[in-house]
């Protein structure tokens, strides 16, 4: 099943949703990312059929569904919080959609009982819902969203409130399923780990429109907007001019000093740039240079430990947020007001031109 | 009114048919004594009575339909203070029944007072009164009904009008001249030409609402309340001590359950409201005065009052 | 920080768990029920003659059971009607709704006499409703209809409020989940936010059931017959006398504790899904 | 997957997001409800003399004043300690909470007689509690507080259960954290769960007074005098029929409606916090 | 302010607290874990004051609480959700406490705005705290319970509402906060990251009991007990039996072969053993083998990828997890299926003996 969104618009209350335009191809597993407050749900919802859109279509292989109530969609729905009905068993939830289709008693018990032995709900499943774990719950939600055998399923945050162990096992069977049962699914996730575990696609929107989509990977390393930049986990954004350029790449004026940065933009435009903290190296100033094109002085402000390694506020021409992996780098013993180096590789940072930060394929100015 | 510590408040407890003149008599009664308030509370005459004798509520005159309650509820000794709760009673006006309709009524363009038990009578029209159980007119409508029939020689009236929507459980009995119509406690229609209510403010609601065609009531209320009304023959409207020996001809036994404090039988009388000052009264004199005010308009015959009693006929 | 010294443990209030400060008040409320039930239920039990005869007495019993049986017909009719127009409430965001909210609410002020007068105009046989259903034979005026008629008048606002406050709180998440598992909008609502609501709906339905069954005016005004409880007590307090009435009100009060109880008892777990052990 | 064919956009029930299917079943009670109106209304409208006869009437300006006054009265003394009742009743795990539960919900099946003859015993000059606290110059009988005893006894169990279910709702973190930033339990009470709480201590508000104002048995036992507006449409019914007492049920009504109205936009707002734009 | 937890006992519901004893020593940051339903919030609002205990006692400084209410114990709360009052204002929020403790006006203000400053919420200090983000809503809540300078605060789990770069900073700022304030604090947490950054100590309870505490390092790298070695992030841990210790460590044998361990254990014991997912290294079977003592051979079941790197099940003796860290050992294209070889260092196996797994100090059987 392929779901087309085509510019959709969509009031509620205060927010809308504007334009909105995406597809999730079929058997594609894709991501929809974005700030909180973005829209995602409000999407998702619409997709699912739960609001009576303004503008646009959304189709489903192609057919315009925008007039179907949720029932006739074919489209499975988990929310965050798995909203499991907490008047029915285990059981009965599963088995809820197969009633609403009217199927046969005998035919629902046996899919309910594959479900629930190849989720590993059967010890559970006269259990009320309320009191299940997180993991539990999800599972449940799950089951009951394939029981209907839809095509395709949308995920809101599946996986947020699970513990980081049952999180990752959840993740994995998600995939697992997908493969097995040739779902289409489109998942809101706040999480690039997430992403990049599960996405074959990345869509990342705010205040109610798409910013960029494409695979994660690209998505991720080249963002095309500041929201995109900041969920792409580059921790340093720094705005700037660019300069003329020359064979070494081009400069960015930044805090009053140049970046040397690859590949080649129009000269003296208002630019992002995007650096992560991990692709910054660190040296103490008693260390001789070396042939970095860019090398920035400035001073340590403040460690921190963190599980992999340490995390440094680094102050010179402007700030920067450094992370020295543990494995890569042992701990040298940074003090707070340290002077020292910081060396940027050319090709670790990313521009985004500010008067062309692209929205939704159009150029914002 | 209470509000102001000054004024001496006046409790008249009075049935609902005289509310109207007595809220007459309170304008011009607080006019000639300042600093009195008059406080006139309407219920049926037996809750009136109750009111005193079940609820010991301070009272200072007590006004009925019907004299015979007084001695039959009142004349017993107080619980904490040892006297009645009178004994004696001031008869101070008489009344009719009638036929009372509105122009929403069915043939009320033909209605007259000689065909008026014809028409009661026709299918398709209904009649109310109250019950006789709780309100003298009640039973009073079923003298009435009963006087008539041999008024006009129409030996099935009774029956056609009231008998017959309540099969079997209405009672008519003859011995001699007397006849004695006996009620069960519940006397419910079986049909809906006739209505029965608790009193005569729901029945003039529905007869207003075009609920009823015709309801029997008092003549001064259906004065008070602008209805029109057929008038009945002295002989059989129970308002002249002329024909009082003519109207003991009907008895009516209320089918009391065990425990009631209340006499079972009604005989057909002259209509004689009455007043009485009740022993714990806070303010007797004061009440006298009142009683005694009512008595002498009420003489007077004033238009929407009961009308005054012919001489003689007090009891 | 001033520290108080403890003399020895337990002394809760102290701790600042116990609710005594909102008992106290709390409890004059309370007590002046105690004692208004008292104050009928001690001359009643002082002279038990009158309330075994009361007991004994077919037409007390018939009354009851006219009474009670035309409470249920009235909740039934509200849950039917009421149930809808509760769920429409609380998922409408018509500009509307306010005027709606505002009719239902009506009722509520209505004096009694008004709200009866109402009734019959609308019901008796030659009424608005009266006529036309009179043709298709069904009686209001002086019948057990028209009983249930006054008592769902005049407890609209109590059973569709409350309900209303329970659907209120059924997320819509829920109701989504259900639509995209295939149920229609009316499946979804049978299967969903209805049994979601039990406890509010008992709940409403026993404010109605309450209300209904201690109308007076109302009733009577439509059906004086048959006789319900209220028409019964005032009745007799007329023929009878107060303690008569008395006998008759205690075995109501009674009556409906022991309901309370089983009510409460049935519903205990009405609506509550846990199974924690 | 069956898929009906759609012959043009917007037709939103067809889509499934309308409510029609419950607004049909629920218009039925609202419709009885207009219907009545408009059956007091119309026969009013048409002899506008008896309406503007009532509405200059000193009389019945001053019922209505003593109606709403004591209404007010007794859903001020509600708030005053039924707020708290319903505050202990909502944090209370006491095994006793159900007597207690079933005591305050007795007044709520009393028929209005009974009621009346309850407060009555109560509290006239005589009674348990209206000889003591006439000695302290309260007088209840024929007398404004009396007209108060009977409204606040009889919508106790509206009042109560209402602002309960609203304490039901605040958080127990809420009010932990306001003790451990220095609250005593009782500034705690008045500064978190009171305030969080006015939607629907406004609303049981809303439900006492309605019934209180409504209420005629019950006052008129302790209380025939002040009149209130019940009482007064009663007798007039009885003095001047049934044209000028449906004069005085309407403007009651008008009234009311309008109270409603001015009620619903001043707490449009109460209790809901949000600042977005 | 030092906190003490002694021998404390408490029901509710279904659920008690059992003899729990901890320490909160002055100005520490603890850090409480264990996994959901252990009973962490209970325990933090018996400290707050909010239930009667049974048995035991709570000191502050030695001195004995139990019976104080609330508000005479001067501890900040901060629940996970913030449970920010909706009815006032930010700035009516931060200074609820000083009006509860009738600081007077003028100081009340001038608290509130030094705090609004201080954790940058002035452009909001008129805000309705309903629509506020995450991120501000804990600010709030932070600066609300330190309004009142209580020398020690409650945490429940006040980072797990955040999204991943709000969560980060905000640790920052709590933790300058403690160094600043000179505060005892103790968190509620099921993050393993924020254990490491923030504690001094690391509490660990479930079902009601303290299973294990210490400094981070310890009870991460030496859990006692199966619920602590999970929450340590051991990824593998497997059941099996010691053998006679020999010079090169001792064997534990598990699913029919043996790993060599360091240390010494008792003989022929039951124990667990504990392995991190990326403490174990992976070869293809074609390259020779290094002279590593614990080699196992058997096959890839799946892989994942990671934002990290690579996450791979194994089934060979005993299944495990392992992950490959991407930069470390690029992805060398392991296929589900492939024979691969498995070495795992002696030193990077922790062995729990079953028998004495410790609870509170006290040895299980
Ligand atoms: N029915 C509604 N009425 C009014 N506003 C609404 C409604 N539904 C959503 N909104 C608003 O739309 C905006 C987007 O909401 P949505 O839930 O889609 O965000 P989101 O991207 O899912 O955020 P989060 O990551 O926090 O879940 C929010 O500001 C929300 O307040
Ligand atoms: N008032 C109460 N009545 C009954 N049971 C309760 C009560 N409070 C807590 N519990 C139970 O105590 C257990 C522990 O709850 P608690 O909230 O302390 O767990 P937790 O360790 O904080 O878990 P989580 O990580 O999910 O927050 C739970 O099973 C809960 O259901
Ligand atoms: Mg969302
Ligand atoms: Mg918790």
């Amino acid at each position: 099943m392929m779901i087309g969104v085509d510019s959709v618009s969509l009031k509620r209350g205060t927010f809308s949703l504007m334009g909105v335009s995406l597809e999730v191809p079929e058997k594609s597993y894709t991501v929809l990312m974005g700030p909180s407050g973005a829209g995602k749900t409000l999407l998702l919802e619409t997709i699912g059929g739960f609001h009576t859109i303004s503008e646009g279509k959304i189709t489903i292989d192609g057919q315009d569904v925008s007039l179907y109530p949720p029932e006739m969609r074919g489209i499975g729905f988990v929310y965050q919080d798995y909203s499991l009905f907490p008047h029915l068993t285990v059981e009965e939830n599963i088995s809820f959609g197969l009633k609403m289709k009217r199927v046969p008693s005998a035919e629902r018990k046996e899919t309910v009982h594959t479900l629930l032995s190849s989720f590993s709900l059967l010890p559970l499943s006269e259990r009320y819902t309320g009191s299940l774990s997180g993991g539990e719950k999800q599972r449940v939600a799950l089951a009951r969203a394939l029981a209907t055998r839809p095509s395709a399923l949308l995920l809101d945050e599946p996986f947020s409130a699970l513990d980081p162990d049952t999180r990752s096992s959840c993740m994995d069977e998600v995939k697992a399923l997908q493969r097995e049962y040739g779902l289409t699914i489109l998942q809101v996730s706040h999480d690039r780990e997430e992403a990049y575990r599960l996405a074959d696609q990345v869509v990342v929107m705010d205040r109610g429109v798409v910013l960029q989509s494409g695979l994660p990977a690209t998505v991720f390393s080249r963002p095309g907007h500041r929201t995109v930049a900041s969920i792409a986990g580059y921790e340093n954004v720094l705005e700037g001019t660019t300069g003329p350029a020359d064979g070494e790449g081009t400069p960015f004026i930044v805090g009053g000093v140049a970046i040397i940065v690859h590949g080649s933009f129009p000269v003296y435009t208002s630019c992002l740039a995007c650096i992560r903290a991990n692709d910054i190296s660190l040296s103490r100033t008693d260390i001789p240079r070396n042939g970095s094109l860019n090398i920035i002085e400035g001073q340590v402000v403040s460690l921190i430990a963190t599980d992999q390694g340490t995390r440094l506020r680094f102050d010179g021409p402007f700030p920067l947020i450094i992370e020295i992996p543990r494995h890569i780098w042992p701990d040298r013993g940074y003090q707070p007001g340290e002077k020292v180096r910081v060396s940027i590789a050319p090709e670790d940072v990313h521009l985004i031109p500010l008067a062309g930060e692209h929205v939704n394929g159009v150029v914002r100015s | 009114s209470d509000r102001v510590s000054q004024t001496i408040p006046l409790k008249v407890i009075a049935a609902g048919s005289l509310l109207a003149p007595f809220a007459e008599a309170e304008k011009e009664f607080e006019a000639v004594h300042p600093g009195v308030d008059v406080q006139i509370e309407g219920h049926g005459s037996i809750q009136v009575i109750r009111q005193v004798t079940d609820l010991h509520r301070a009272a200072d005159v007590i006004a009925v339909a019907d004299e015979s309650l007084v001695p039959d509820l009142m004349y017993r000794p107080m619980e904490d203070l040892g006297k009645n709760y009178t004994d004696w009673y001031l008869p101070f006006a008489s009344n009719e029944m009638v036929i009372a309709y509105t122009n929403k009524s069915r043939y009320h363009d033909e209605i007259n007072q000689e065909n008026w038990y014809q028409v009661i009578a026709r299918p398709g029209v209904r009649l109310g009164f109250s019950n006789p159980m709780l309100d003298a007119a009640g039973y009073r409508a079923l003298m009435v009904m009963q006087l008539a029939e041999k008024e006009y020689s129409d030996p099935t009236l009774f029956e056609q009008v009231i008998a017959d929507h309540f099969p079997s459980t209405i009672n008519v009995s003859t011995n001699g001249t007397t006849t004695t119509i006996a009620l069960p406690e519940i006397i419910r229609p079986s049909d809906d030409k006739v209505v029965i209510r608790d009193g005569s403010i729901y029945l003039l609601s529905l007869l207003a609402a075009g609920g009823i065609d015709y309801a029997v009531e008092y003549k001064s209320v259906a004065d008070g309340m602008n209805l029109s009304y057929v008038t009945l023959p002295a002989s059989i409207n129970l308002g002249s001590a002329d024909y009082a020996g003519q109207y003991r001809d009907v008895t009516v036994v209320l089918g009391f359950p065990r425990f009631s404090t209340i006499g079972q039988q009604r005989s057909g009388r002259p209509i004689v409201y009455a007043m009485t000052i009740p022993a714990n009264a806070p303010n007797p004199g004061l009440g006298r005065e009142f009683i005694d005010y009512i008595a002498s308009e009420s003489a007077k015959g004033r238009p929407g009052w009961p009308a005054p009693l012919a001489e003689g006929a007090a009891a | 920080m001033s520290s108080p010294e403890f003399s020895h443990r337990k002394r809760p209030w102290f701790s600042g768990h116990s609710l005594l400060a909102f008992w106290i008040p709390g409890m004059i409320l309370v007590g002046v029920i105690v004692l208004a039930l008292l104050v009928i239920a001690i001359p009643v039990l002082r002279n038990p003659e009158y309330l075994a005869s009361a007991a004994a007495d077919p037409v007390v019993f018939q009354a009851f059971l006219v009474t009670f049986l035309a409470g249920f017909c009235a909740v039934g009719i509200l849950a039917l009607l009421g149930t809808p127009l509760a769920y429409a409430l609380s998922r409408s965001e018509s500009p509307y709704k306010g005027l709606v909210e505002t009719l239902v609410d009506i009722p509520l002020v209505l004096p009694h006499t008004v709200a009866g007068l109402m009734v019959y105009l609308l019901f008796m046989s030659r009424g608005v409703l009266g006529a036309p259903l009179g043709e298709l034979g069904l009686v209001f005026e002086d019948a057990f209809p028209g009983i249930v008629a006054a008592m769902v008048f005049v407890s609209i606002p109590y059973y569709v409020n409350a309900v209303r406050e329970g659907f209120g709180r059924v997320p819509v998440q829920l109701e989504n989940v259900a639509r995209s598992l295939g149920a229609s909008r009316i499946r979804m609502f049978l299967s969903v936010p209805l049994p979601l609501t039990t406890r509010h709906i008992l709940y409403g339905a026993l404010l109605a059931w309450g209300r209904a069954i201690g109308e007076f005016a109302a009733v009577i005004m439509i059906a004086y017959f048959p006789v319900v409880i209220s028409t019964l007590i005032y009745y007799r307090f007329n023929t009878g006398g107060i303690a008569e009435s008395q006998a008759i009100a205690f075995l109501l009060i009674l009556l409906c504790l022991v309901l309370f109880f089983i009510f409460r008892f049935l519903t205990r777990r009405a609506g509550v899904y846990d199974d924690r052990s």
